[in-house]
C-alpha cells in the first residue's frame, strides 16, 4: 500500500474524555500496557501497513509526545522522502490553535496538499488495536466511496455512549444517517474514529469548511452529507480497546491478561513498536508472588502482584501486595503497601504500610509525580 | 574531510570463541547473549560510549554476520555518529593479495589507515568477551599523566588464580618491568585484563616491526608487549577494581549469568549514568501466570511464564509450560520449554524446544548439585517429549520423542 | 567542552527587523550563502565545540525550520542522550506564546533544570561566524563570571544602531555599563546577541524574572544588573555578518565573494553543516558567463551572472544577466532577463526580458513564490 | 524477527575491477566517483530505493573500506531501514573452514542465510558498476507475469557491439532458448545488462547445484544461467530501454561522464521522482572568480575556480587557479590544478596536485585531438611545475618539478 495512502494522526481529539491522564499530556502519549503510549497503536498500524508518510496534528501539552515520537526512528518513519511529521499550533503563519478537527485539517491544507498519495487515513488514539489499514481501503477502493468509516458492532447501554457515533447504513454498507450518543440500548456499528478519505474530496470539503466557519468533521460533514456523499462503513472484527473513560482506561488495560487479546493486539497484522528506554530486564527476589499480571522491564519485585499491568522501572517492595491494578513508569511501592483497584500514574512514590483500595467500577487514581 | 579524535577503541571481535561450543557454532563470541537482554559486546560498546569515545573498529572475521546485523549502524549505543562512530572492519583483499587475520596484532595492523584516518593520539584495544563496567577516560589520563608508551589494565586475581592469566610485574610507581604469560610461579597477582592504551605512533611502530618478524604470532600479549618491554618502553599497570570477568568458557559464562541473581551483585545495572545498552526486541511486557512461580530470578520482556523458575536468566520470547520447572539455568530468547519438562544448571541457546516431560541436566544420584555439570543443548535444537539429557552435555541435534513401550 | 555547556537558541529573535524575509519563516531558518540557513551557524559552532545537547526555542511561523532541523543529524544531534530538542510554545501545560526572552526561557525551566552541564551558551540566530565557544567559555571560568557577553568592537554610526547593544566595561573586561542603540558614533563593542551564563545563576533570574514579570534579558537583567553581577565581555575577533536590516542581509551575502571571509566562515574552527538536498551539481552551458559569484549545486546556467549568490536549483536562461543579486532556492530566470541589486526569495519565476533594478543601499526583494 | 520481503537485491561489489587501473588501486569500482558528486554504486542504490526495494545486501571483497565507509549506516540512500536496509557482506570466517568468494555465484552463495532471513519471494542480482535509471518493480512485474524462474534484463545494442556482450537469445514472447556469451556472430542485438530476477527458490537450488559441480567457475554468466537453460527452467529476457552504460574501463569512464555534458544528455539526473542519491561532503557552494571561464561543464560544490573549463566534469572541492586550461577531462574530489597548467582529455583522481604550467595529456602533433588517448593520473599524485605527462598515460607516482637547465 505503499505510496497509495498516508496517514493524519490527531494527538489531542478526546483529551477531556480521560483529563486525569491529560493534564500534562496528549491523548496520544497516555502510557499504556506497560511499555507503550496509545499512539503507538496507530502509528505501528500505519507502518505495518506500509505506510511511510505520517503526520502528527497536536494542540498542547504535545513536549511529551514530541519526546516519545523523536524522529520516528522507532516506527521506521525516520526518512528522507516523508517520514514523520510533527504539525503543532503556530507553525505557520496562517495556524492558531486549532478549536475542532476540520480547523487543524485546515491549519495544514499545504501538508495535505503536497503529499503524492490518492488516500489519507486519518485517525485519534484513543482506539487499541492492531489493525491492517489495506483492507478498509481496498473496500474503500472497491465502493468508489469518499468516505470510508472504520466500524466496530458493539452493544450500547443508554448510560454509557457519550461521544459514541453509531453509523446507520444500507445492506451494501453505504451510510445513511450518524447517531450521536445513542440514545437507545442495542447493538450499533460505533465508529473507531478512524476514517479512510479521498485526498482530492478531502481538501474540496476544507474548503467549503473554511468559507462556511464548520468545526465538526462528524456533524458537519459526515451527518449532514450522507446523502451528498459516498460514505461507507467498513467492519473491523478484531479486538478494540476504547479509552473514553478512566473506567474503559482501567479494563482495556486489564484486557490484556487475556492472552488471546495479547497475541492479536501484539503480533496480528504486525508488531506495536515504541521508544526504547534501554532498562534492565525485570529481577524477582526470593520473595516475590507474582500471578496473573503484565510486567515490564526494569521493575524490581519483592512483593505480591496479581491481576496487574506494572509499568517500567516500578519497584515493589517486601510484603507489598498490588492487586489488580495499573502501575505507570518509574513508581516506587514501600513495604507492606496494600493496593486494591488503583491506577497509580508515573513517578509516584507510595511509602510504607499505606493501604489504597478503590473498585472495579471506579478504580483510584494517583498523579504524576506525587508522594503517598 | 576526518574529523582529529583524541583516542579511539579498537575491538577484537575476530576469534572463533571454540570453547564455547555450539553456542558459538554460527556467531561470533561477542554475539552470545547474556544477562537476559545483551549481547557480551554492548558492554564494551557502552563502556566506550560512556567514557565518551565515540570512534570504535570491531575487528571481525569468524561468523560476522549476526554480529554485524547486531551493531548495524550502532544507534543503540548512541555510536552513528556523524564522523566516527562505530565501524566492523573485516579481513579484504587488496591488490597485493588477501590474508585473513593472523593474530591479534596482525588484525589491527591491517587496519591502520582505518585509524590513521582520525589521526589519534591514543588507541584502546579491547577485547569483546569481557563482562564489566570501565570508564577508560580514566585510563587515558593515567597513561598521559605517566607519558607512557603503553598502559595495561590490571585486576588483581588470587594467587591460585593467577597462573591462568598474564600477569604484570610492576614497581610501587606501576612501572612494568616484567610481563609473564601464565607463571607457574606468580610474582604478583596483577592479572591484564586485555585492555590497553596505547600512544598510537609508538604502536604503529611496533605493529610495523612486528610484521617483518618472521616467526612472530602477531598478538598483542605474546609479541607486542614483549617486545616494547624489552625495548624499554613506558609502559605502566592500571588498576581496575571492580566487576570483571572472561566470559570465554561455558563455565564462566554461566557463573556470570548467576552472579547477577546475587542479591549484592557486584555489577550494578541498574545505574542510569552508566547504562549498557543493547538492540531491544520488539516484544510486549512479559506475562506471568495464575499458576507461576518465581524465585530470585531475572525475566526479560516477551515472555509467558506458566511454570516455575527458579534462580534463572530468561531472555526475550521465552516460554515455560504449565508444570515446567526451571532451577539454576538460562534460557535464551525464544526458547519454549513445555509442559512439566525440568531443566536444571543448564544453558538453553535460542529458539530451543524443549518436550513436554523431557528432563534436562540429569544425574543419576541428584545428589550434590552444586557439583553438577552445565549441560547446553544448541540453537534450534528440538527435544522430544520424555527425552532425558544427562548433566555436562552439549547438545547440537534434535532428540526424538521417547514412546512408551 | 563534551558535558560542560549545554546551547540554548532563539530561532524567532528579531523576525521584526528583516520583516519581509521572515513572513514565513523564523529568524533561524531564513536562506544565506547559497545553501544555508541562518541557524545552521550556530548550530555547526555548537557542535564544532563539543556541544552535544542543544534546544531549539521557537514561537511562530517555525514549520520551515522543524523541517529543516528534523532529527537533527545533519549537526550529529539526533541522539539517544542529549541531542537536539526543539521547543515550541504550548508544548506543556504552563507554557503559551512567548512575549520575550526571559518569558521563553522560563517556559523551558524543566529543559534547564534536567541539564547535567554547568554553563549554557545561549544564542540567537542574527550572527554568521565561524567560532569555537571553548575559548569565551575558558575565559568565564577564569573570571569566574555569571554572565560572559560575547562582543566585537565596531565602529557605530548614529544612523545605524538601531538594535545594537554596546557593552562598557573596565579594563579587566568586566562590563560597567549597557548602552541601548550607541547615541554618539564611535568604536564600540556590540554584543552579538550570544552569552555565556552559569546555569544555577540562570535558574536563579528567571525565578527573579518570573516574580517580578521581567522580559527583557538585556535591560531587566544585565543593564540593572552590572553592579549585582559578575558580567564580562569575551572580544570575538573573527569574521561576524550580522542581519539586522535587509540591507545588512544583502551585504553579508555579498561578504562571502571575498575569499578570506569565505575560507575563515566554512573552514576556521569546523564545518558548517546544513541539510541535505540530494541537487545535482551545477550545470554550465556553452553561452555561460560567470564571474565573481558562489552558486549552489542544481543550478543551469545559460546566460550572464556576476557579483551574485545564487542557491540551490535556481535556473538563469540564455542571455539573462543577473548582477550583484542574491537568487534563492528554485527560482527560474527566464530569457533576456537583467537583474540589479535584487534579492529573491524562493520559487520565484521571472518571466523573459523583464528588468529588475534596486540600488547597494536599497536592494529590491521579490517575495517568496511570486511570478514576475 | 524478520520480516518477509516480496524482493531484496544483492549488489555484486567484489570484483578488482583492474581495467580501470590506478583509480581502483586502493578502493573498490563500486566506489569511484562520477559525474561530479556521485559514486558509481550511486545509481544502483537510488534505483532500489527508487524501485521500492528496501533490502539490498552489498557483496564486497575487494579494497572494500572506502566503499563500506561511504555506504555506511545507508542513509543517504534512505536505506537505513528498521528491517532490511543496506547491508555490506565480505566474505567470512566459519568452523569449517573460510573461503574468500570464488566467483559471483559462489558470493550469493555463501549468503543464502542472509538472503533466507527475509524470506523472500525474489531475489534481484545487480552490478556495482553500470550507470543507469531502471525500476527494477516493473522487471519483478513482469517476471511474475510470465511465471518465470529467472528473468534477465537486456538493452538493444549495435550488431558490431553485440559480440562483446552476452546476448540473450528469445523467442517473440521473450522466452530465452539461447544464451550466448560474446558471440562471433550473434544471433540477436539482444544483450544482458548484468541485471537478473530469480524466484529465490529456484536460485538456491542451482547454487547449491552448483557447489556441488567440480569444474565451475561459480559464476551467473557461465554457469548458472546455462545450468537452467539447459533444464529447460522458464527464462524470459526483459528489455530495457534507456541509457545504460557498464563503465568498467576508462574509456567508458570517461565517456559516461561526458555524455552528461551532451545537451540532450539520455540521462536525466534532474527528474526529481527519481533522484540519483549520494552522501553529500560538507562543503559551501563553489565560487567562480572574476577571470574564470566556463563553458559546457558540471561544477559541484566546494570548487574554487578562477581558470578555464571546457568540457568537463569537476568535483567537489577541486581548486583551478589561474590561467589554468582544463579540456575534456574529469577532476575528481579535492584536486588542485594551479596556475597557467594545461589538462586535456584526462581523469586526474583525488588529491592529486599538477604544478604550475605542467602540461597534462599532452601529444606532439597536437590534431586531431579526438583521437587522444585519455590520461590518467592517480590519487594523491603530485606534478612538478612545467612536468609534461603524455597523452594516454596512467601514472600512480609523482613527478618532480621540471628546472630550467
Amino acid at each position: 500500500m505503499s505510496g497509495r495512502a498516508f496517514g493524519i494522526i490527531f494527538s489531542n481529539m478526546h483529551d477531556e474524555s480521560v483529563h486525569e491522564l491529560t493534564s500534562q499530556r496528549t491523548m496520544g502519549s497516555i502510557p499504556y500496557g506497560g511499555r507503550y503510549r496509545l499512539i503507538d497503536f496507530v502509528l505501528s498500524n500505519m507502518y505495518n501497513s506500509g505506510i511511510t508518510k505520517v503526520g502528527v496534528i497536536t494542540k498542547s501539552n504535545y513536549q511529551s509526545l514530541m519526546d516519545h515520537l523523536g524522529s520516528g526512528k522507532e516506527w521506521d518513519l525516520s526518512r528522507k522522502r516523508e517520514g514523520l511529521f510533527i504539525l503543532p499550533p503556530f507553525g505557520r503563519a496562517q495556524s492558531g490553535i486549532y478549536k475542532g478537527r476540520l480547523d487543524a485539517l485546515i491549519g495544514i491544507r499545504s501538508f495535505i496538499h503536497r503529499s503524492t498519495s490518492d488516500y489519507v487515513i486519518m485517525a485519534d488514539c484513543d482506539t487499541i488495536c492492531n489493525m491492517n489499514y489495506s483492507l478498509p481501503l481496498e473496500s474503500h477502493i472497491a465502493n468508489k466511496a469518499d468516505v470510508t468509516v472504520i466500524c466496530k458492532q458493539r452493544h450500547c447501554d443508554t448510560a454509557d455512549t457519550m461521544g459514541d457515533v453509531a453509523y446507520m447504513s444500507d445492506k451494501g454498507g453505504r451510510v445513511s444517517e450518524l447517531v450521536m450518543d445513542p440514545p437507545q440500548a442495542g447493538d450499533y456499528d460505533i465508529g473507531l474514529n478512524m476514517w479512510i478519505v479521498n485526498k482530492s474530496f478531502l481538501e474540496n470539503i476544507l474548503d467549503d469548511a473554511q468559507s462556511r466557519n464548520y468545526q465538526s468533521f462528524e456533524r458537519d460533514i459526515l451527518q449532514q452529507g450522507c446523502d451528498k456523499y459516498r460514505i461507507f462503513k467498513w467492519d473491523f472484527n478484531g479486538y478494540a480497546g476504547h479509552v473514553n473513560t478512566i473506567q474503559q482506561y482501567f479494563h482495556t488495560n486489564m484486557d490484556l491478561l487475556d492472552s488471546d487479546i495479547r497475541e492479536e493486539l501484539f503480533f496480528k497484522y504486525g508488531h506495536i513498536y515504541t521508544k526504547v528506554r534501554d532498562d534492565v530486564p525485570a529481577k524477582y527476589s526470593d520473595s516475590a508472588t507474582v500471578s496473573n499480571s503484565m510486567i515490564a522491564d526494569g521493575c524490581t519485585i519483592e512483593g505480591e502482584v496479581e491481576n496487574s499491568v506494572i509499568f517500567r522501572g516500578v519497584s515493589v517492595g517486601k510484603g507489598a501486595k498490588v492487586s489488580n491494578s495499573i502501575v505507570m513508569q518509574g513508581t516506587k511501592i514501600d513495604r507492606n503497601v496494600k493496593l486494591n483497584y488503583v491506577i497509580i500514574d508515573k513517578d509516584v512514590f507510595i511509602k510504607d504500610n499505606r493501604i489504597l483500595m478503590g473498585f472495579d467500577s471506579y478504580p483510584l487514581y494517583i498523579t504524576k509525580g506525587c508522594v503517598v | 574531510m576526518y574529523r582529529k579524535m583524541e583516542s579511539i577503541a579498537m575491538l577484537l571481535a575476530g576469534g572463533e570463541g571454540s570453547r564455547l561450543g555450539v553456542l558459538t557454532k554460527s556467531r561470533a563470541k561477542p554475539a552470545v547473549p547474556f544477562g537476559g537482554k545483551y549481547r557480551i559486546i554492548d558492554f564494551t560498546l557502552s563502556n566506550c560510549i560512556n567514557s565518551g569515545i565515540s570512534t570504535v573498529g570491531v575487528l571481525t572475521q569468524y561468523q560476522p554476520l549476526e554480529l554485524n546485523e547486531y551493531i548495524g549502524n550502532g544507534q543503540p549505543w548512541d555510536l552513528d555518529r556523524l564522523e566516527g562512530g562505530v565501524h566492523v572492519l573485516p579481513p579484504y583483499q587488496r591488490r597485493r593479495g588477501a590474508d585473513w587475520y593472523k593474530g591479534t596484532a596482525n588484525a589491527i595492523y591491517q587496519n591502520i589507515s582505518f585509524i590513521d584516518r582520525y589521526n589519534p593520539d591514543y588507541v584502546v584495544i579491547l577485547s569483546g568477551d569481557h563482562i564489566y563496567k570501565m570508564d577508560y577516560s580514566k585510563m587515558i589520563d593515567f597513561h598521559k599523566q605517566n607519558n607512557a608508551d603503553c598502559t595495561i589494565s590490571v585486576i588483581d586475581v588470587s594467587m591460585e588464580e593467577a597462573s591462568r592469566f598474564g600477569i604484570m610485574n610492576a614497581n610501587d610507581d606501576g612501572r612494568v618491568y616484567q610481563f609473564e604469560e601464565k607463571p607457574k610461579k606468580p610474582k604478583s597477582t596483577k592479572a591484564s585484563m586485555g585492555v590497553y592504551t596505547f600512544t598510537w605512533k609508538t604502536l604503529k611502530h611496533y605493529l610495523e616491526l612486528d610484521e617483518e618478524t618472521g616467526n612472530s604470532q602477531n598478538d598483542f600479549g605474546k609479541d607486542i608487549i614483549p617486545a616494547m618491554l624489552a625495548n624499554g618502553e613506558r609502559m605502566f599497570a592500571y588498576p581496575f577494581e571492580g566487576y570483571w570477568k572472561d566470559v570465554g568458557t561455558i563455565d564462566s559464562l554461566w557463573e556470570a549469568n548467576m552472579d547477577l541473581l546475587k542479591p549484592d551483585c557486584a555489577i550494578n545495572l541498574y545505574d542510569t549514568s552508566w547504562k549498557i545498552y543493547s538492540r531491544s526486541p520488539v516484544v510486549p511486557p512479559h506475562f506471568i501466570g495464575s499458576n507461576a512461580k518465581i524465585a530470585n530470578s531475572i525475566i526479560a520482556e516477551g515472555c509467558t511464564i506458566e511454570g516455575e523458575i527458579y534462580n534463572s536468566v530468561l531472555f526475550h520470547g521465552v516460554h515455560i509450560a504449565r508444570g515446567a520447572v526451571v532451577r539454576d539455568s538460562i534460557i535464551m530468547p525464544d526458547a519454549t520449554i513445555l509442559e512439566k519438562a525440568k531443566v536444571q544448571k543448564a544453558v538453553i541457546a535460542e529458539d530451543v524446544e524443549i518436550g513436554a516431560e523431557a528432563l534436562i541436566g540429569f544425574r543419576a544420584d541428584e545428589i550434590n548439585k552444586q557439583s553438577f555439570g552445565i549441560t547446553v543443548i544448541g540453537d534450534g535444537v528440538h527435544i522430544g517429549r520424555k527425552s532425558i539429557v544427562m548433566e555436562a552435555t552439549m547438545l547440537d541435534s534434535d532428540l526424538p520423542e521417547v514412546k512408551a513401550v
